[in-house]
């Protein structure tokens, strides 16, 4: 007797696609970056992203299994998350670190709410900020990458380097590339969208990141309103006021140093856009992208903190409920 | 002898009624602070619950919230100048949480629920057992919290500090903020829970 | 400080729930929906602010001139217990809309330590009565906004496959957990930069 | 760019799948030996049966009246004997009874002269009769009597008569092929419902895949004032809310029927069917199938008489190429899969798939990583996933505070759905529940 | 009405007995209390002196001073200073010696971020300023720490309002001294 046909409710057809292919496409668009940093710092970088991701990992499987849950390993979201976290670090970091920041995003931040799809809080980037003002230090040793090794001088991150020089602003000093040129980092815009300067692990290259973005953009594994909403208001913002500071008027602000730097390509194209996180409609999701990009800006602009992303964008996500709340999409045949 | 031990599980203030919240997360960065907080708001448990049992046919029932607040405020204001002039660090320490066990809800709660209908000495046993669960749930909170967040264990101030060897020079600060005083606290109480669960069977 | 600067203190930097330990009791336990909570806000804002600035007013004409700063506790409390009921029976008698609206949440106000805590936090830090009423009404706005945002994430996580033990209270502290530690961004050094510069 | 209307809320674009079947003229299927007669072929009361086992039926006779106000007569596609009266489930999961009919005797219709009648001369009861005696059942899929939707409720006009030409599921092209073999037919049905309900405007909406279909009934409606709208592909234009929303701009409000904004509508096939009643005085013994899938060695379109086996119309079509996954009735979005072959053609099967594991995409569901895509998708601006998730844990009534019940059960969102969750199963599942408790509280 | 009088007179006893209690019990803990506040202050002046006796508080002897105390047999002063951290004002307190030298140096309040400029609270974080001042400069940047930098690593504005007060006050007591 042949197999029986089978019994299933409608629809009877379905579009090609799984949680797997989603995030191993995240995955596959992240490799560009991955090399890059491993290129630039030698095996500390693949040391440390190995041990957040296997971290991940590891306290995911143990999750499952202490508590008797179905594996879920196998839908890769946990080596994303500990991927993200190890490109959230800086180079020297101590790998207890990040071995931490994915203990707390896995259990804390998305074990706790019932695994993945039920946490609210983006985990990579909750786990990140934790280590962040535990081990404030720690988190902001950086070095100046080199190919085939870092530089063993230790210094600020471009914006790190700009908030410093800031406190003590001489005249004449129109931008913050020029601050750059006087704390002896690499000054073309070249050198930023390379990542030929001091930054997290996967931050580095602003050019790698957007391949890899628009690769999933492309795809439709992401959605575009994210990006393009926070990136083009951050964008805005920064034009319109960050040139202010530096004696400008109005408009003067450096939008390319901003860009290019601070882990705001990663944020906006691989952290904000993480479905789970972010709201369901299209309205939504760009009300969403213009708090992170508002939000970046506030923080990078006026706060002790230089790069700001991490905190919108979980800032943001606070609001994702109440935003899907509001920003339902209008029903047919009901009048409000 | 029941009673006295109702506190400390099953009906344990922080944990299973979710009473007396903020003090316990404000003052919980530390052991002694939370030893100290506990002591004072036992004393004002022990101090209200007396004094309105014994009163309780005496104030009539439509003026018997602003007659207990009163009470509980003066037994309050009675320990916050007791603290302020003979344990001047605890009482820098706990700042304004302690004017501020005026509005615990366990005092007032328990006067209502329990020391308005009772007899004295069933009124400060229950006193006791809650205030004995209080203090077991908010040094807890702080054992948790100041391992974490500090890397040690602090019985008194001066010479009664532990430190944890590793942890004391890298701690996770966050535990010592509002973050991770929230955090504990929902894990703790998912722990209660559990315990509870598994000592009923 | 400006009152630009007080507002911004009390709804972001120092907010109650989230960095001041203040007010948690009604934090977890009229956050469930979303309604209830905008409801308990408002009555919150609204008692705070006329609270801070009557304690205002008994601090500086009868407290320190009687010399009798001593039964501080005392009197504020009993100035807020009586200003809830009063509340309420205005509000019963002139706008039962409002009392429809407000009613149930203005009883639990009296324990909520936030009240108390502002009109105290306002006496140590000196502030005039202007300074007063603008800091309980902001502390107020913050427990507002501290609330919705809880309420919002409480009524997702109603749909969510939460594990047994953790739904509930400890889920929601989590959730207040993690909030805070977004609102950590808020120091006070964003402050001073923010309407410094 | 096209400029071509369509409804404005979601919608999706599955692959259409109609090349191997929309070219095909439409085939004449052998009569069956035994055609199973089920006497619940459409929504509303099923038909009290009239015959018993020994009866002998003439090919067309009334073998099941109305037994109510929405019902709808059944009659014998063939001549023959009546074996027994049996209960067998319908692929969509009705249960029903259903006469054998065992093939004998003369055939009183095929191959003789069309009578044609003069219906302009009849009055709209009349007609109206005319249509409940003939079982004339709507042939879109919701098979809903038609003497009852073109019965306009007191204190309504109809404004807008709507033809449903989309077909919009992917897969089918019967009504396709009957546009394109039946112009005439059509036209005349549409005329006769002009007559009896005296819209102001009559449309037909045709998707523009088809534009030999556009353009042949153009022609032929034009001297009757037919307006013929080509529209956007997307799937469910085809959901009578959704066409009445892109041709028209009007939504239905929630929990109404479209009579409440003036329309009425029909799908084409029901047209040819009115026309053959009226016209004719042909009973609905026939109707056209789309036999499809990958698995079908020979897709085309078949004229199939009610009551004939599935397994037949299969084996016309030259059999299974290949093992299916699925046996579909129906369109692949809203259609139901069913095991047994010998399970009869009715008056709404409007096709029968045979679908290969490729085609199904059918994988285990994985949580909800609120994408949004099913949001993206539905054609009534709901949420699914929220409805879904207060449904898995219970929460019926805030369920359908989020638009349980305006669900068409398109099925968009479950296509679309990355994670695989059973959308539509729950939502059917959940309403079939809140019946139950209503009827329970009723008694 | 005879009712209301009872309860508000019953209300009215337990207030005055609670209020006449808190009187009594104020009586006695107000003087422990100042007596203990002058005592904390001046242990707190004897350990800035460094050995020598605080003597009177002048205040606003400078712009940026609020308070100064002299060290007693005029061995240097004690100055309270205000710096401009990340989080705005901060009060540090400090001691020189007649040569502007810093002998003890403490950081009072504060708003600086958690992790970063909050950590200048610890001891070992001002120890690295003492005994600078005099023949010594203030670091003026962290690069002029050496081997201390470490210890000051990742709040730079914090770094540079204490270094600032601190050098400001040096200044100011070397001008006093006449040097």
């Amino acid at each position: 007797m042949e197999r029986l046909p089978l019994v299933t409710t409608s629809p009877q057809i379905h579009a090609p696609g799984s949680t797997r292919r989603v995030m191993g496409w995240v995955l596959a668009a992240l490799v560009p970056a991955a090399v890059w940093s491993i290129v630039l710092f030698g095996w500390r970088a693949a040391l440390v992203i190995t041990a957040s991701v296997a971290a991940a990992v590891i306290t995911e499987g143990l999750l499952n299994l202490a508590f008797k849950r179905e594996n879920t390993l196998n839908d890769l979201s946990a080596v994303v998350t500990g991927v993200l976290i190890g490109f959230n670090m800086p180079p020297e970091v101590p790998v207890f670190i990040p071995v931490v920041a994915s203990v707390f995003a896995i259990a804390v931040v998305k074990w706790s709410f019932g695994g993945l799809g039920s946490n609210w809080m983006n985990p990579a980037l909750a786990g990140r900020v934790f280590v962040f003002f535990s081990w404030g230090t720690d988190m902001t040793r950086w070095t100046l990458p080199g190919i085939g090794g870092a530089d063993a001088v230790s210094g600020p991150t471009p914006l790190g380097s700009v908030k410093l020089a800031l406190s003590d602003l001489s005249a004449g000093i129109d931008g913050p590339m020029r601050l750059l040129e006087s704390a002896g980092m690499p000054t073309t815009y070249l050198d930023l969208f390379l990542g030929r300067i001091p930054g997290s692990l996967g931050e580095m290259s602003a050019l790698l990141l957007i391949i890899g973005g628009l690769l999933l953009i492309i795809l439709k594994i992401v959605n575009w309103e994210i990006p393009v909403a926070y990136i083009g208001s951050f964008a805005l913002f920064m034009w319109a006021f960050d040139g202010m500071q530096y004696g400008g008027g109005i408009f003067s602000g450096d939008v390319l140093f901003h860009l290019f730097t601070g882990g705001l390509m990663l944020g906006a194209l691989f952290m904000a856009t993480d479905m789970v996180t972010s709201p369901l409609t299209l309205k939504g999701r760009i009300i969403f992208g213009l708090g992170c990009g508002l939000f970046t800006f506030v923080i990078r602009r006026f706060g002790n903190l230089p790069e700001g992303v991490s905190l919108a964008i979980i800032f943001m996500n606070i609001l994702v409920s109440l935003i899907d709340r509001f920003m339902k999409p209008t029903r047919y045949g009901v009048v409000s | 002898m029941k009673g006295l031990f109702k506190g400390l599980l099953k009906e344990n203030p922080i944990f299973v009624l979710a009473l007396g919240l903020c003090p316990a997360l404000a003052v919980s960065t530390t052991v002694n602070n939370a030893l100290g907080m506990s002591a004072a708001t036992l004393i004002v448990l022990i101090g209200s619950n007396l004094v309105i049992s014994s009163l309780r046919k005496h104030i009539p029932d439509d003026i018997h919230i602003p007659a207990y607040i009163v009470i509980i405020a003066a037994f309050v204001t009675l320990v916050d100048m007791t603290m302020q002039a003979y344990f001047p660090a605890l009482s820098k320490s706990l700042g304004i949480f302690i004017p501020l066990i005026v509005v615990n809800c366990i005092i007032l709660g328990r006067a209502e629920a329990f020391a308005s209908k009772n007899t004295i000495g069933a009124s400060v046993i229950d006193a006791i057992a809650m205030g004995v669960g209080f203090t077991v749930g908010l040094t807890a909170i702080a054992l948790v919290r100041e391992v974490l967040g500090a890397g040690t264990i602090t019985i008194f101030p001066d010479g009664g500090v532990i430190r944890i060897p590793g942890l004391a020079d890298k701690p996770a600060l966050v535990f010592a903020f509002p973050a991770g005083a929230l955090i504990v606290v929902g894990f703790l109480q998912a722990f209660f829970r559990w315990l509870g669960e598994v000592t009923n069977k | 400080m400006t009152y630009i600067g007080i507002i911004i203190t009390y709804v972001f930097v120092s907010n109650l729930v989230l960095s001041q330990f203040l007010g948690l009791c009604p934090f977890i336990g009229v956050s469930k929906n979303t309604e209830s909570a905008v409801g308990m806000g408002f009555a919150v804002t609204f008692v705070m602010s006329l609270a801070t600035l009557i304690t205002w007013a008994l601090q500086h004409f009868i407290l320190v001139p009687l010399n009798i700063v001593f039964l501080q506790t005392v009197t504020f409390i009993l100035v807020i217990a009586s200003l809830v009921q009063l509340v309420e029976m205005v509000v019963r008698k002139y706008s039962p809309p409002l009392y429809q609206a407000l009613g149930i949440y203005l009883p639990l106000i009296t324990t909520n330590c936030g009240v108390l805590g502002i009109a105290l936090i306002s006496v140590n830090e000196s502030y005039g009565p202007m300074e007063s009423f603008i800091a309980g009404l902001s502390a107020g706005i913050g427990f507002l906004i501290a609330l919705l945002f809880m309420s919002g994430i409480r009524e997702r996580l109603d749909t969510e496959k939460v594990p047994k033990h953790l739904k509930g209270t400890p889920i929601a502290f989590i959730s207040g957990g993690l909030m805070a530690l977004a609102f950590m961004a808020f120091d006070r050094a964003l402050l001073t930069n923010l309407i410094g510069g | 760019m096209n400029k071509f209307k369509t409804f404005t809320r979601g919608g999706i674009h599955p692959p259409e799948g109609k090349g191997s079947t929309s070219n095909k003229p439409i085939r004449n299927a052998p009569l069956p030996a035994v055609a199973v007669v089920p006497f619940s072929q459409h929504i509303g009361a099923p038909a009290k049966p009239l015959v018993e086992p020994g009866d002998h039926v003439e090919e067309g006779q009334l073998i099941g009246e109305p037994a109510g106000f929405v019902s709808a007569s059944v009659h014998s596609p063939i001549p023959g004997t009546v074996k027994e009266i049996k209960n067998l489930y319908l692929p969509s999961g009705i249960k029903t009874t259903a006469a054998v009919i065992e093939l004998d005797g003369e055939f009183s219709r095929l191959g003789k002269p069309i009578l044609t009648r003069d219906w302009s001369v009849m009055a709209k009861d009349e007609i109206l009769d005319i249509l409940k005696q003939h079982g004339v059942v709507g042939q879109g899929g919701a098979t809903f009597p038609s003497h009852v939707k073109f019965s306009v409720p007191k204190g309504r006009t109809c404004e807008v008569f709507l033809v449903n030409a989309a077909e919009c599921e992917p897969y089918l092209s019967a009504d396709h092929r009957v546009m394109l073999e039946h112009t005439e037919d059509i036209v005349e049905g549409i005329r006769i419902i002009k007559k009896l309900l005296d819209p102001e405007r009559i449309v037909i909406g045709v998707e523009v895949n088809k534009p030999d279909a556009i353009e042949k009934l153009k022609a032929a409606g034009a001297a009757d004032g037919i307006e013929v709208m080509p529209l956007k592909v997307k799937y469910p234009q085809g959901a009578e809310k959704n066409l009445i929303e892109a041709i028209l701009d009007r939504e239905v409000p929630s929990g109404k029927l479209p009579i409440e904004v003036g329309v009425i509508n029909a799908n084409v096939g029901t047209l040819v069917s009115v026309c053959e009643a009226v016209r004719d005085d042909k009973p609905v013994i026939e109707r056209v199938v789309t036999i499809a899938g990958g698995a079908i060695a020979q897709p085309g379109n078949i004229r199939a008489r009610v009551g004939s086996s599935i397994q037949d119309l299969i084996e016309e079509c030259g059999g299974l190429a290949e093992e299916p996954e699925k046996f579909v009735s129906g369109g692949p979005l809203m259609g139901f899969t069913f095991i047994d072959l010998d399970s009869p053609v009715t008056k709404g099967t409007s096709g029968i798939l045979a679908l290969t594991k490729k085609e199904v995409q059918s994988f285990a569901a994985t949580a909800c990583l609120s994408c949004g895509r099913c949001v993206k998708a539905c054609p009534m601006g709901l949420v699914p996933t929220t409805i879904f998730k207060n449904i898995e844990h219970e929460r019926l009534d805030d369920a359908t505070a989020f638009g349980l019940d305006d669900c068409v059960l398109c099925g968009a969102c479950a296509y679309v759905c990355p994670s695989h969750i059973p959308l539509i199963s729950a939502f059917k599942a959940a309403r079939g529940r809140k019946r139950r408790l209503a009827a329970m509280n009723k008694g | 009405m005879k009712e209301m009088a009872n309860k508000a007179l019953r209300l009215g006893i337990i207030g005055a007995v609670a209020a006449l209690l808190l009187a009594v019990v104020n009586n006695f803990t107000e003087p422990v209390i100042a007596e203990r506040m002058t005592r904390e202050l001046t242990e707190a002046l004897t350990v800035l002196a460094a050995g020598g006796t605080p003597g009177a508080v002048e205040t606003e002897p400078a712009p940026g001073v609020p308070q100064r105390w002299p060290i007693k047999g005029g061995k240097g002063w004690i100055l309270e200073l205000t710096g401009t951290g990340y989080g705005g004002p901060m009060t540090i307190v400090a001691s020189y010696d007649t040569g502007g030298t810093v002998m003890v140096a403490r950081l009072m309040g504060n708003n600086e971020t958690v992790g970063f400029g909050k950590k200048a609270e610890d001891s070992s974080y001002m120890k690295i300023f003492v005994g600078t001042g005099g023949n010594r400069p203030v670091p003026r940047t962290k690069a002029d720490l050496g081997a201390d930098a470490d210890t000051v690593a990742g709040a730079t504005v914090t770094f540079s309002g204490i270094t600032d007060a601190l050098r400001a006050g040096s200044e100011l007591v070397q001008e006093w001294e006449g040097r």
